[in-house]
């Protein structure tokens, strides 16, 4: 340990002598660490489902007298909303498909169906959320409904969000079509999209069916 | 491995998977026969007890998670050098101590402490995992 | 997380044997005080027997400790000066930086006192539990299983305590009594703020939450007067949120009952709902009788007419819940104070910085207690909250 | 403040100011318009200088729009010092009440105040002082350690620090319109609820830590992002400098944790906000849940605070020993091994709340494990300067100060791990001495040794010694006249946040700590003294080496200060002591044959962002809600129209960077 560590063979100059710099600049393509980041951040995400999760299951049983989950959910609306979701999720990979193709029109096309089942799956959403507040089982009616609400809540917000990400972004492929850039930032919507779809397995699995066999 | 990284670099996501028209297929299929069976189960009905029910649909969710890692996140030991792989790892392991722990300490805390549970002694709690 | 529970009785003996070196113990504590001329270190000089296995649970862990901690610091300053430049050390190499037995004993030393203290903490944990019945009265003698225990119930309002002595139908305020070398079973609540419930000298302190219920078990070994506070910061009036506790003979503690039931004072849920309402710097207040179920009631946020009570509300949950057609019934579940936030806040308005329930949540008929109750936090929404804080 | 200003307001006024009005500005409170009257001379003062020497536009362009690391590091630590300055009045006005109130004395603040203040003293020390500085150090070492030329992210890097910024704006806000939070710095429910805290005071401190919270998180991500990414060629991951290492840990923990912050504290507002029963009494709620949720965040940040700081250490012990790092390896499964287990003990916060034994020890003992990686590192650190050489420069000495006072606050938390302990010593004053003896032993000890072994090279100049040392000690000797007493006071039974006493035996220890108080307050007037100092006798004090200590790694292998681009060549590594490896070896520095390189550009967005935060979290403070929903709407403007600027970057022609190597070639060679 006390001599001078080996070297990596990559790394010696032509006569055997170990390079200390490179010496030209290394080609660093533009945003190499976008994907790695992007990742980190939906990790962190998962972070914030994993505490609202953690709520409702504390609770998911806290009714204060009030209604509980059988009293309240609707399944079959619960399940066509589920299967806008998985629609929207395979229409977006159309969409990447599209894009390693580099056909601008196909992209637009998929990702313009992929924000219309978007779109459904919020409609269902807050009509879900417009019925059970019109009944009175508002999110301030007890902690089961505060911790449901927010859980699903937030997953909602993140399916707005990523809404108006995809609309922006159809903007800018239509500006500047598919260049490595915009080719980048497809791909972490992507991401961002088929993660928000886990989230919703855990919804769908964790709230509304094991809710009905409570 | 940063030797290899540099000479990845001229590659413009180094590494990340893609997937194909198949596999998206297989991955769609797939998930739409994990989600509509625990949906059936349910609305059906159809294990009498409901802890079943609640055990199958939740290993129904769990290899569904897998299917939409492998096939729409295209999760695979290689991509950014097993970086993004040893993140969700990471993750998973954080948010089962997340839940777990907290359904565990919140368990103790209620038991020990709601008015209606009190019908058990702390002889009793003590022996509770 | 498959931590099991052994049987704690099996080892607890040794630890307790081993908490009990007593011997050596009790003469170090007066030699521990001597230098602080008489100053009092309670924890370390306490009068309780739980309180005082806690002082050796310290003392043991802290002598641990210094096994390792007094080398390392010994260590620090001998290399540093040791090895300072100007000493020129023969042995220097500045390319020493690994020895495979060094780091054996680098992570195998703080390991081993780890796995000592850590097998003190399991049995020590258990065997000091607040909700375990204590055992003994002391280190010689141990509870007779056919005493009966002091029942104490404990309610921490804004700021002071309420004590319910639910057998001998007496309640106190801001100062409670127990007799020597008899264990007592504290039932602790809260009426709106965490607080945390502790007599240094007697035990170890445990919350006290509103809607729930804490145990602690103790017995006060040397008469005398101690003090009581909240240990858990609730609010403006904290400072002052102290009471007394005496530890009595039989036949002290036999007079103060007495005088406490020489007190014409009622301690009924009107009277309750007054006594809740925020003040500070509260006298000792007796009660020579107690409404029964008084402490249920609090314990469960119905003391109020009207109140759903807590345990009730939970049974319906752990049913199911109550059907679609309660989720607009919210009558008598509220007992937090609300207040309108200037739109968006879909509650009823009540008033702002009010303690207690909004009157509009009391039904008509039974308004009387809740008026009587509204005085004092007027005052108090001057005194304690908003008023007379000039510098 | 009146505690209904709602309903004093009439309809237009109210739909404008929300519940803002005049009762809000303490005119009343002279310690306040004093306090104000000063920030309000300095800062005319500064803005008048800035003004008159025409440095708006230099402040704008160079950097309050900057994307480089090194200089948002810099601000990084401005902002830290700062808000240290204020943190610490805090502790001060503390210290006088507590040596003041007894014998039937309020002392001189009212409950209304003194809740406030230990409440900012906590909330700013922590998210305002200590994590600014600590992000500020990693910002500036971590790419020159690791050879790279910026972070991953550096338009996010000056967005995160704009947010951290707008964060302590938002706090200090509530300093002179309003009031802030009364409950403690962690603000457990339900006494930060709406019924108990009507006020504007919880709202303060939800929105500023929530602003500030979403800086934290993305510069957590830019850095491991970074740190993976972007390190030189050659560097292996067991070859990084073992502050890479341990700041790669702190944020890990940074992205692991902070998220759950953000969660609790929306779950929060939410009740305040909406009235939903998450951590209410009643319908439902379970202010349990809360205190759960926050400390599961709330430990991992005292590691967050720590590891970057065991880095720093770590480098100063190696290099002021002369010496490689003894045991690198096993220092760093240690990091991690602590990094990790941090996430296993958060219930050791919450023993005496009353859940059952087996819990209890299960977190004890697994809060105790953590104490076997961190005594191996001291070890470590100790025989580093086994057989080494030691020079007692500023860095080094703070380091040995830490060593001795940091065994002793480990120790006592350990203590406090025992849970029949901790059931005496929880919340007492024995708990304050301990977090103080590890955060100021540890965190504080280590920013100071990083501030004295790093400034030149981010400054180009040393700083001084006399003033350092006399800072050094005051700090020492004040420490422990400040903090040694507080146990004492514990083991009496004194709790903590108490504003009067009683018992008039407990004064004169009271007053011991204010002493050491003041002592501590003249170590920091030491401290800027020695700044101002060093700054004016910079020409004496030049270092033009680049390698002023005989440093072991990369960052002292380029000038002081650093080149925009930090280093002319990328570097490639053979080994973790990298610098010291191309001293020895012979390395010649290149003076032919530069490139022109690569740069990113500045951006103005994050602090269009950060100004639209403070006004959207104003609007939601006082509510205001059509300032809230208009500055709501201004932050999504304006990042999507950020996203349509697709040319982030420029490259530094080469006959710059030929003309600054060349300039660096004159002054080595100058000085032979």
């Amino acid at each position: 340990m006390a001599s001078a560590p080996t070297i990596d063979p990559a790394f010696l100059d032509k006569d055997g002598k170990p390079l200390f710099h490179l010496e030209h600049e290394p080609h660093h393509p533009e945003g190499s660490s976008t994907m790695l980041g992007f990742w980190m951040y939906l990790m962190s995400d998962c972070l914030i489902f994993a505490c609202l999760f953690a709520t409702y299951a504390v609770l998911g049983g806290n009714y204060a007298a009030g209604p509980g989950p059988k009293d309240l959910f609707d399944l079959s609306l619960v399940a066509l909303n589920t299967a806008m979701l998985l629609f929207s999720s395979i229409t977006y990979g159309f969409a990447m498909l599209a894009v390693e193709k580099n056909r601008i029109g196909a992209t637009q096309g998929w990702l313009a169906i992929t924000g219309l089942f978007g779109l459904a799956f919020l409609g269902i959403e807050l009509y879900e959320f417009a019925h059970l507040i019109h009944e009175g089982a508002t999110p301030m009616r007890s902690g089961f409904l505060s911790a449901f609400f927010a859980l699903v809540g937030t997953h909602g917000l993140h399916v707005t969000f990523g809404i108006i990400w995809l609309a922006t972004l159809m903007v800018q492929v239509a500006k500047k079509g598919l260049i490595p850039a915009n080719q980048r930032r497809l791909m972490c919507l992507s991401m961002f999209w088929h993660f928000l779809d886990v989230i919703w397995i855990g919804v769908f699995t964790f709230v509304y069916l094991m809710g009905m066999l409570r | 491995m940063s030797a290899h990284e540099q000479s990845n670099h001229g590659h413009h996501d180094d590494g990340h998977a893609h997937g194909t028209f198949g596999s998206y297929m297989i991955g769609f299929g797939l998930s739409v026969i994990l989600t509509a069976i625990p949906f059936w189960l349910v609305m059906t009905g159809y294990f009498a007890n409901p802890q079943t029910t609640a055990m199958v649909i939740m290993a129904f969710a769990v290899v569904q998670i897998v299917v939409h890692m492998i096939y729409f996140l295209h999760m695979n030991t290689r991509s950014e050098g097993g970086w993004t792989m040893m993140a969700l790892i990471f993750t998973l392991v954080l948010v089962v101590i997340t839940l777990a722990g907290s359904m565990w300490v919140m368990y103790h805390l209620n038991h020990n402490m709601m008015p209606q549970m009190q019908g058990m002694s702390a002889h009793d709690m003590s022996q509770m995992p | 997380m498959s931590i099991r529970k052994r049987p704690a009785y099996a080892d607890s003996m040794t630890v307790r044997r081993f908490l009990d070196r007593s011997a050596f113990l009790r003469r170090l504590s007066p030699a521990l005080l001597l230098p602080l001329g008489g100053c009092d270190w309670i924890l370390m000089n306490p009068a309780g027997d739980v309180a005082l296995q806690q002082r050796n649970l310290i003392l043991i862990s802290t002598a641990l400790m210094l096994l390792i901690i007094l080398p390392v610091m010994a260590m620090t300053v001998w290399f540093a000066w040791r090895y300072r430049e100007k000493a020129q050390a023969k042995d220097h190499d500045p390319d020493w930086d690994h020895s495979t037995t060094l780091e054996l004993l680098i992570w195998s030393a703080p390991l081993l006192i780890i796995i000592a203290l850590g097998a003190i903490t399991w049995t020590s944990t258990h065997l000091l539990d607040p909700y375990r019945p204590i055992e003994r009265i002391d280190h010689e003698r141990r509870v007779d299983p056919a005493a009966k225990r002091l029942q104490v119930e404990v309610v921490a309002m804004d700021w002071k305590w309420l004590f319910i002595y639910p057998e001998l139908g007496i309640a106190t305020v801001n100062e409670m009594a127990a007799p020597v070398d008899q264990p007592i079973e504290f039932k602790i609540t809260s009426s709106s703020i965490m607080n945390s419930f502790f007599v240094p000298a007697l035990a170890g302190q445990i919350y006290a939450m509103p809607g729930m219920q804490t145990v602690l078990h103790a017995v006060a070994n040397k008469p005398g007067n101690f003090e009581g506070f909240s240990a858990n910061y609730s609010g403006a009036g904290f400072s002052n949120m102290r009471f007394r506790f005496h530890a009595l003979d039989k036949a002290g503690f036999d007079q103060w009952v007495a005088k406490v039931k020489a007190s014409g004072a009622s301690l009924d849920r009107a009277a309750y709902v007054k006594l809740e309402q925020p003040s500070e710097k509260v006298p000792p207040i007796y009660f020579g009788s107690v409404e029964p179920h008084l402490f249920h009631a609090a314990l469960n946020m119905c003391v109020q007419p009207g109140k759903k009570c807590m345990d009730a509300v939970m049974m319906t949950d752990a049913r199911g819940g109550a059907g679609k057609e309660s989720a607009r019934d919210t009558e008598g579940l509220r007992h937090d104070g609300t207040i309108d936030v200037g739109g968006f806040h879909p509650v009823e308005p009540g008033r702002a910085g009010e303690i207690a329930q909004p009157a509009g949540m009391t039904p008509a008929a039974e308004k009387t207690p809740a008026e009587q109750g509204h005085q004092a936090p007027h005052q108090q929404d001057q005194d304690g909250h908003e008023g007379h804080h000039g510098m | 403040m009146s505690p209904h200003p709602a309903s004093e307001n009439s309809g237009i006024w109210k739909l404008i100011f929300g519940r803002l009005d005049w009762s809000a500005i303490p005119i009343h409170e002279p310690i306040l318009i004093g306090t104000f009257i000063a920030v309000a001379i300095g800062g005319v003062a500064v803005l008048g200088l800035v003004t008159k020497y025409r440095l708006w536009g230099m402040l704008w362009r160079d950097w309050f729009t900057t994307v480089d690391h090194k200089r948002i590091g810099i601000m990084y630590m401005i902002l830290g010092l700062i808000m240290f300055v204020r943190g610490f009045a805090d502790a001060v006005m503390m210290r006088l009440q507590q040596a003041m109130a007894f014998n039937g004395s309020e002392g001189y603040l009212n409950a209304h105040h003194y809740d406030q203040i230990f409440t900012a003293h906590g909330v700013i020390m922590i998210f305002f002082v200590a994590m600014p500085m600590i992000t500020g150090i990693m910002n500036y070492m971590v790419p020159l350690q690791i050879g790279a030329r910026d972070v991953s992210f550096p338009f996010l890097n000056n967005f995160s620090f704009w947010m951290t910024t707008a964060g302590a704006v938002i706090v200090m806000m509530s300093l002179f319109v309003g009031e802030f939070a009364r409950t403690g710095w962690l603000a457990y429910p339900p006494l930060s609820g709406i019924a108990y805290s009507p006020g504007v005071g919880v709202d303060y401190y939800i929105w500023g830590l929530q602003i500030a919270g979403i800086g934290t998180l993305l510069s957590g991500v830019n850095l491991i992002a970074t740190i993976v990414k972007m390190r030189a060629p050659g560097m292996s991951m067991m070859k990084l400098p073992i502050f890479v290492w341990t700041s790669l840990c702190a944020n890990v923990l940074i992205v692991a944790a902070f998220p759950v912050l953000t969660a609790v504290l929306a779950l929060l507002s939410l009740d305040r906000y909406v009235g939903t029963a998450f951590f209410t009494n009643d319908m439902g709620g379970n202010p349990m849940m809360y205190v759960n949720l926050i400390w599961i965040w709330g430990h991992p940040e005292v590691y967050i605070l720590i590891l970057p700081l065991f880095g720093v250490f770590s480098e100063v012990t190696s290099t002021f020993s002369n010496k490689r790092l003894f045991g690198y390896s096993s220092m760093v499964y240690a990091t991690v091994v602590i990094a990790i287990l941090s996430y296993l003990v958060w219930l050791h916060h919450f023993f005496t709340m009353g859940s059952g034994a087996s819990v209890n020890s299960f977190f004890g003992i697994t809060t105790m494990v953590i104490s076997i990686p961190t005594g191996a590192k001291l070890f470590n650190w100790l025989f580093t300067m086994y057989r080494g050489r030691i020079r007692f420069e500023l860095p080094m000495m703070w380091t040995v100060a830490f060593m001795l006072t940091f065994v002793v606050g480990g120790m006592t938390g350990v203590l406090l791990a025992v849970p029949p302990a901790d059931f005496v010593l929880h919340n007492s004053l024995f708990l304050i001495a301990h977090f103080h003896n590890v955060i100021i032993g540890g965190v504080l000890f280590g920013l100071f040794a990083a501030i004295n072994y790093w400034w030149p090279k981010a400054f180009g100049f040393k700083l001084d010694r006399k003033w350092g040392v006399y800072s050094f000690w005051l700090w020492v000797v004040g420490f422990w006249f400040a903090f040694m007493p507080l146990y004492i006071l514990g083991l009496m039974g004194v709790t903590r946040r108490m504003r009067v006493f009683d018992d008039p035996s407990l004064q004169i220890w009271f007053e011991i700590a204010a002493l050491g108080a003041v002592m501590i307050a003249a170590g920091i007037a030491c401290m800027f003294i020695q700044f101002g100092v060093s700054i004016k006798n910079r020409d004496k004090l030049r270092d033009t080496t680049g390698d002023p200590w005989n440093g072991r790694t990369l960052e002292w292998a380029t000038s002081s200060p650093p080149p925009d681009y930090n280093f002319a060549f990328t570097p490639v590594i053979h080994d973790g002591d990298a610098w010291a490896d191309m001293k020895k070896r012979g390395y010649q520095r290149p003076t032919s044959g530069f490139e022109p390189i690569h740069m990113p550009s500045n951006t103005g967005t994050g602090v269009i962002i950060a100004g639209l935060s403070i006004a959207f979290s104003v609007g939601m403070i006082w509510y205001m809600w059509w300032l809230a929903g208009l500055s709501f709407v201004g932050i999504l403007a304006v990042a999507i129209g950020h996203t349509f600027n697709y040319k982030r970057d420029f490259h530094i022609p080469r006959d710059v960077v030929e003309r600054t190597e060349g300039e660096r070639t004159r002054q080595l060679a100058m000085q032979g």
